[in-house]
């Protein structure tokens, strides 16, 4: 009876699920005898014909007292005990396990798996990502070690019956031996905004074979690893992010431009000034708000942790490489996936803003009202805006288009001239018409 | 047979409704029963409010458009939503909600007194819990409008509605951008009108007890407040000073809380749950006072084992404040600690158990009546077995593991807190609305929406318990589909949940303006001292001050050797 | 008691009770001295919530937190504690004197202690400022520079915190004793009735408690 | 009109839950201490005052904070008995007086259960900074970990 738990797939599971049926037992032996003995009296000695009829002044009974006080007691014993010792089994670290290092971060999970290749050299594995499969052998016990980088959250599993906390600044651990192999969901359980009901990941237990094989099957980084060292921070200029922030043109968004940025001396924030050179940019990705471009905020996410040595050597050579000699190859933006044409213009629009473009739009318009690096879209369209030079109009199709292809042309009053002139490459005509028609939307 | 020198029936002489007129008189009156009707008007609005963002999550969980994509709210509403709920139902509903109401109404009443020892204090209380109230709802506004409103409301440090939980866990609480400083500040503020009110209590139970109403005469409602006035002076001030830090994280930084400037968030759980643990009991312990009035009334038996019933009430208040960390075994504490607080939480099981056993062992050969109040009494009992027995649950340090924020704690907290202190709330509405109105209702309708309350609760929640089983994490704005069939029982359950309080609710109202059947001064038969004053009471309660000589619930035909005590 | 104390609104003159219609003198009297005891034992828990953070960074952070607490002058310290223990000394005559129905030598001896309030807020405010100067408080440059480091800032972080909420309580504390001194000047208490200053006294008399534990703890050892 | 005092449940001793001691009627307005009293605690707490400083500026090392609140502790006393004139209080005074101490040594004792005490798991993860030094500063609550 109320048997509702997923399949046991861990070696403690079957403990955990007894001490949870024993608890149903006896939760159920008190509710019904309680509950019945209520409902029998109420049967038994309800009031007839409307008359009350005699009662006993029974005040109460010491020994009644004794008994439902000894009893409970006794039960509460066993069921602290049990509780106790199977906890503590369920927390016991056995020699041979697998260690592998989480991360949670608002809203995804990083994985780092350490082992020692053919050569005897010590490797890290590291996956991650929204909804990242990650995968460990069967029927070894794993050590699963883990810390946040930015709030709380908790790494459950419910099919092994495993549950932590994922703190910042502390390291906590869950241990388990999967005993089946299959495909199981993790959750995250601690509340951390916003995404937290999609902070999700699946684990998949594999036989021992196959777990060595998709270890030391490196392919994907490998490709990465064996670029030269710019074309890699080409990569991650875009892979991570970087280009939300920072253009490669000279136009300032969130952060400093990359064009030329090498070599060169900033003032920071507190006054001293700084050579850009190799120890530089590697502080600032690691340490960003350490030493602040003068005239920017300290908003920049550190990526410690994220990014191992090649990496970062990758993103320095990528940004030594901008020296002007090249023209900026503007990233291209909505690669046409099938169906793009089959989305209505809306659709389209939509995706354009909040993702498809490069830098995309949303990084510096909101959508909710809120000012951001430029005016934000909510109800834009037919709004009369003012602009920089003290005139005003009303947003129509044509002001949009002109923003999106000349931004310098107009500019909204309160607002820096910091949008970059790129989308006039990157956009097809019918781009810009259906992000105007998505504009028009946005209320 | 009355066991009291002074008993009124009913006359034409003013009483406190109408001695006085106009608002103004309501506005500044120190009269501890009108004060009753102020707090009641005010919670009965926050429950209606709290009642609204449960429906509205209700609404979307069950995910008729699927699952997967947001259908009626989104991520960031349903948050605040939950969040709105949980802090309204909580800080502005049901913890002031028995105490200040019932409590306030019927304390003086039962012990003989006037009024509480401080009437102007508590006035000053329910202002102070108005205050609070505003604050709150800044803490729930979203800055619309158009740009100057929005600055000016952003100014003030409104940023939009909290979206952190009703537990305001650092560090994120000390992150995000919505309006934490003003939910913070509302609960502190709140906070300070609980501690006045329940240290007025404790004078009044300790200095105005009427002649003759010895300890061990007290009415076990009168102890109930007694040990939640404890918890409410005792506990309260540690979340005011813990909420203040983290506004002082906020301004200032100072980085207790905050892992980022070497602090520990794990000590704001400490700090936060070693006041919110005893607060479960500030909700429940009157809850049960008002069961263990109920009970021996509709029976015509004395309740059993008096003595018991009150150290239980005692021992649950006290031990209530050691078992705070069982809200934290997977918040990475040390497994001592663990330990620790898993065995001592069987501690308050153990009497709430003897006082399960007391109540329906009093049924035992009585003669018992089903009026309304009756069978929320009843309805209770079932209730809070299933509360307390999956309260076991997540005792059991290897079994909370898996059940932690899960739906299986929702379900768990909804079935004590409303299971247990709102049916408690409710039934002790209908037992006491004669006294307090002077007008009967409509028995009929009492019955047949205690019927839906009792229906539409169960539906709701414990198809949440089956959810928690298979694991679904609370505060999940949309969930795998495998999850959806139980929810949309759930919501199937709300919704005739709410119907249910909101026709309960209306019935008393109605015959309080609209009813026509007065009510005598003592209709149910009941021994106490508040029912030995006409319905409604005078201005000062008594016309002459009541000597007690003997039990509050000599019910009954003594039995052998009894009779030279009675 | 006897029935005299149940004077009627029209006889209530100067150093008599007031006319309370739910209960007579001595009641209200012991009432409000319960009720005030409850409320410090509020304050104490207020407080305990930051004892308890001092508590455990102090240990956690031994040595840090010893270096920081070197840059708090003990003598300022040390003087303003006996600024408070004087002005609880001058309290309790206070209450003494009413007891004894020397309303004369109460008003003197709260207008003293409200006078040490103010020297003990002078001193703070002194030292509050030198804090300052000294580069010790949140966005000075001292603060920002990465010498000093995060558990000095949370030393200082929660040196503000209990001074600042203890300031609070002594601001408070004035007001109330301010309120007794102007009703014991009108000649308003006797032995018979003398709550507000016992009342405020007890309040005060907190304050000084909060503060005989903050200093060694802030000061001395850190 | 108001009721006697000595009707009050405080004064009918006899019954089960009497908690209060019995009492006669001469504290109805508070105790009367002689007035030198006063002065006496006045100056053995600026003695213990000078004491606090004088020990601590030797410095005990570990051992100063708990000399100098041991110091405190009876300061705190004095000022409670004698001043605040808790030694002539009823019963349910000294209980509300102490309960919230006993409540605050519970909850020391709670956290200090915890936070000293929490496992640190395996060697090589924790070798490496948490975050960047600029979010979190490796020190945390636990010293455990160090
Ligand atoms: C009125 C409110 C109320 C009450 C009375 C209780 C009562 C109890 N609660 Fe509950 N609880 C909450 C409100 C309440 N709780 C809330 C709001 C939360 C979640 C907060 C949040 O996270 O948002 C919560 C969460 C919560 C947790 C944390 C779960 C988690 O987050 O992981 C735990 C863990 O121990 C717990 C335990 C208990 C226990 C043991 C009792 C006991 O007092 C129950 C005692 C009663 C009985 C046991 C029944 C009668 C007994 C018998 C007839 C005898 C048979 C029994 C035995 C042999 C033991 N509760
Ligand atoms: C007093 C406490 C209380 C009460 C009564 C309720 C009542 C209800 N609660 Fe809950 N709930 C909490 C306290 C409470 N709740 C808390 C503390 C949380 C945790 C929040 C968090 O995670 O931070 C929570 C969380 C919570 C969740 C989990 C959200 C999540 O984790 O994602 C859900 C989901 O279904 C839920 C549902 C409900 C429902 C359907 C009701 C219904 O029963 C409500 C029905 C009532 C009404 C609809 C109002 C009726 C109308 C009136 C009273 C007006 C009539 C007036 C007159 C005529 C004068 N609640
Ligand atoms: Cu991460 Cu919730
Ligand atoms: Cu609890």
């Amino acid at each position: 009876m109320f048997r509702y738990f997923p399949e046991q797939a861990s070696a403690h599971a079957a403990d955990v699920d007894w001490m949870n049926n024993i608890i149903t037992d006896l939760s159920l032996f008190f509710t019904v005898a309680i509950v019945g003995a209520m409902i029998y009296f109420a049967i038994r000695y309800r009031q007839r014909n409307g008359k009350d009829h005699e009662t006993p002044r029974i005040e109460g009974s010491h020994t009644l007292e004794m008994i439902w006080t000894i009893v409970p007691t006794i039960v509460s014993i066993f069921l602290a005990y049990y509780g106790v010792v199977i906890y503590q089994q369920t927390r016991e670290v056995p020699e041979n396990a697998l260690r592998i290092t989480a991360w949670g971060q608002k809203w995804f999970w990083d994985f780092e798996y350490e082992y020692k290749d053919e050569a005897g050299q010590s490797q890290v594995k590291k996956i991650g990502g929204k909804d990242v499969e990650w995968v460990v052998p069967v029927d070894r016990p794993i050590k699963l070690v883990m810390q946040s980088r930015d709030v709380l959250h908790s790494f459950f599993i419910p099919a092994m019956r495993a549950k932590k906390d994922v703190i910042p600044g502390q390291w906590s651990y869950i241990v388990f031996t999967p005993i089946k192999t299959g495909k199981y969901p993790v959750f995250c359980t601690e509340y951390c905004g916003k995404e937290h009901s999609n902070m999700m990941a699946s684990l998949r237990v594999v036989s021992e074979a196959e777990f060595d094989r998709w270890l030391k099957d490196r392919s994907a980084e490998n490709a990465l690893a064996g670029m030269s060292p710019s074309a890699r921070g080409k990569q991650l200029y875009t892979e991570k992010g970087c280009n939300a922030c920072h253009s490669l043109d000279g136009s300032r968004l969130i952060g400093p431009s990359f064009l030329k940025v090498f070599g060169k001396k900033e003032s920071l924030q507190d006054g001293t000034t700084v050579d850009v050179d190799e120890n530089y940019i590697q502080e600032s990705i690691l340490h960003p708000n350490k030493q602040i471009v003068e005239g920017y905020a300290p908003v920049m996410p550190s990526y410690d942790g994220q990014l191992g040595p090649d990496e970062i050597a990758g993103l320095i050579a990528f940004i030594q490489a901008q020296d002007g000699s090249a023209p900026v190859a503007a990233p291209v933006a909505a690669p046409v996936d099938d169906g793009w044409d089959k989305l209505s213009p809306l659709e389209r629009g939509e995706k354009l803003v909040k993702a498809k473009t490069v830098p995309a739009c949303t990084s510096c318009h909101s959508l909710d009202g809120s000012a951001l690096v430029g005016p934000s879209f909510k109800g834009i369209f037919g709004r009369t805006a003012e602009l920089q030079d003290g005139t005003s109009l009303v947003v129509d199709e044509a002001y949009l288009e002109e923003s999106i292809l000349n931004p310098m042309a107009k500019i909204a009053k309160n607002f820096a001239p910091a949008m970059p002139p790129v989308y006039g490459t990157q956009l097809k005509e019918q781009d810009v018409k259906d992000i105007v028609e998505y504009l028009k939307t946005v209320k | 047979m009355s066991a009291y020198s002074a008993a009124g029936e009913a006359n034409a002489k003013p009483n406190y409704l109408n001695h006085e007129k106009g608002i103004w008189s309501w506005l500044t009156t120190v009269d501890h029963k009108r004060i009753c009707l102020l707090y009641l008007f005010a919670i009965l609005i926050f429950f209606f409010v709290g009642g609204m963002a449960a429906l509205a999550m209700r609404l979307e969980l069950a995910k008729l458009y699927g699952t997967g994509q947001h259908n009626f709210i989104d991520a960031e509403t349903y948050n605040a939503m939950f969040t709105i709920h949980g802090a309204v139902m909580i800080f502005l509903f049901i913890v002031p909600g028995i105490p200040a109401t019932l409590g306030n109404f019927l304390l003086p009443l039962m012990i003989g007194a006037k009024d509480v020892a401080f009437p102007k204090l508590n006035l000053f209380s329910w202002y102070i819990y108005m205050v609070g109230a505003c604050m709150a709802l800044f803490g729930l506004l979203k800055p619309i409008g158009p740009a100057f409103m929005e600055k000016a409301m952003n100014f003030i440090g409104v940023h939009g509605p909290v979206d952190t939980g009703w537990t305001f866990y650092a560090p994120y609480s000390i992150e995000t951008g919505t309006s934490v400083v003003w939910m913070t500040a509302a609960a502190f503020v709140l906070g300070f009108s609980s501690i006045l009110t329940g240290l007025n209590f404790i004078v009044t139970i300790h200095k105005l007890r009427a002649p003759g109403m010895t300890w061990d005469r007290l009415p076990v409602f009168v102890w109930g407040t007694y040990a939640t006035a404890v918890i409410q002076t005792l506990a309260t001030p540690v979340v005011g000073i813990t909420l203040l830090l983290v506004i002082m994280e906020r301004g200032f930084g100072v980085g207790v809380f905050n892992p980022k400037l070497g602090g520990d968030p794990v000590l704001y759980q400490h700090l936060f749950w070693f006041y919110s643990h005893p607060v479960v009991y500030i909700m429940v312990l009157p809850a049960f006072g008002i069961v263990g009035e109920i009970i021996p009334v509709f029976s015509r038996k004395p309740i059993f084992g008096y003595k018991a019933v009150v150290y239980a009430s005692v021992t649950i208040a006290v031990v209530g404040f050691l078992v705070w960390a069982h809200h934290m075994f997977v918040a990475g504490i040390s497994e001592a600690a663990a330990i620790y607080f898993s065995v001592v939480t069987f501690g308050v099981a153990v009497p709430t158990a003897v006082k399960v056993f007391n109540w329906v062992s009093t049924m035992y050969r009585g003669s018992i009546r089903f009026n309304t109040p009756m069978l929320y009494a009843m309805g209770f009992i079932f209730l809070f077995m299933v509360a307390g027995t999956t309260g076991v649950y997540l005792a059991v340090l290897a079994v909370d593991v898996y059940y932690h924020d899960t739906y299986f704690v929702v379900a768990h907290f909804h079935y004590t807190i409303q299971g247990g202190a709102v049916i408690g709330l409710m039934g002790g509405l209908y037992y006491w609305f004669p006294k307090m109105s002077g007008k009967m209702y409509n028995e009929t309708a009492g019955k047949v929406t205690w019927f839906l309350v009792f229906v539409g609760f169960n539906l709701t929640f414990i198809p949440q318990f089956a959810l928690g089983m298979e694991g679904m994490p609370r505060r999940y704005y949309d969930y795998l589909p495998q999850y959806q069939n139980l929810h949309q029982v759930s919501t199937a359950g709300a919704v005739i949940n709410a119907l249910g309080y909101t026709l309960a609710l209306l019935n008393l109202g109605w015959a309080a303006v609209f009813g026509r059947v007065k009510a005598p001064a003592n209709p149910w038969d009941s021994l106490s001292l508040e029912w030995q004053t006409p319905s409604p009471p005078p201005h000062e309660n008594f016309e002459v001050t009541p000597v007690v000589t003997g039990s509050t619930y000599a019910y009954g035909t003594p039995v052998r050797g009894d009779a030279a005590a009675h | 008691m006897s029935a005299s104390h149940h004077a009627t609104a029209a006889e209530v003159g100067p150093g008599d009770p007031p006319h309370i219609h739910h209960m007579d003198t001595p009641t209200a009297y012991q009432s409000a001295k319960l009720g005030m005891w409850l409320f410090l034992a509020t304050e104490i828990l207020l407080f305990g919530g930051l004892f308890t953070s001092f508590a455990l960074y102090h240990w956690a952070y031994f040595e840090e937190f010893h270096h920081a607490s070197k840059e708090l002058n003990w003598v300022y310290g040390s003087v303003n504690t006996v600024v408070l223990l004087f002005s609880s000394f001058t309290a309790a005559l206070a209450v003494d004197a009413a007891q004894r129905g020397d309303s004369r030598r109460c008003s003197k001896n709260l207008l003293i202690t409200i006078a040490c309030g103010f020297l003990f807020l002078i001193i703070k405010g002194i030292e509050y400022t030198g804090k300052y100067s000294h580069g010790l408080f949140p966005g000075t440059e001292r603060w920002n520079s990465p010498e000093f480091i995060q558990e000095y800032k949370m030393y200082f972080g929660l040196y503000y915190c209990m001074t600042g909420l203890h300031a609070l309580h002594v601001v408070l504390g004035m007001g109330l004793l301010t309120w007794v001194y102007l009703k014991a000047r009108k000649g308003r208490f006797s032995s018979r009735y003398f709550v507000p200053v016992e009342v405020g006294a007890l309040y005060w008399h907190l304050v000084d408690l909060i503060w005989i534990y903050l200093f060694p703890l802030l000061y001395l050892v850190g | 009109m108001g009721h006697h005092t000595d009707t009050h449940g405080d004064h009918a001793a006899g019954h089960g839950f009497e908690i209060m001691p019995t009492q006669d009627h001469s504290d109805d307005f508070g105790h009367i201490s002689p007035y030198s009293i006063y002065a006496k605690i006045f100056v053995a707490l600026l003695v213990l005052t000078v004491l606090t400083v004088g020990v601590t500026r030797l410095d005990f090392g570990s051992m100063n904070i708990v000399i100098a609140m041991f110091i405190a502790s009876i300061k705190a006393m004095l000022v409670a008995l004698f001043f605040m004139h808790l030694k002539f209080e009823r019963m349910t005074t000294w209980i509300y007086a102490v309960f919230p101490l006993v409540l605050l040594g519970i909850m020391m004792a709670g956290i200090f259960v915890d936070n000293p005490y929490r496992a640190t798991p395996g060697p090589a993860a924790e070798a490496k900074a948490p975050i960047s030094a600029d979010h979190v500063t490796e020190g945390h609550a636990t010293k455990a970990q160090h």
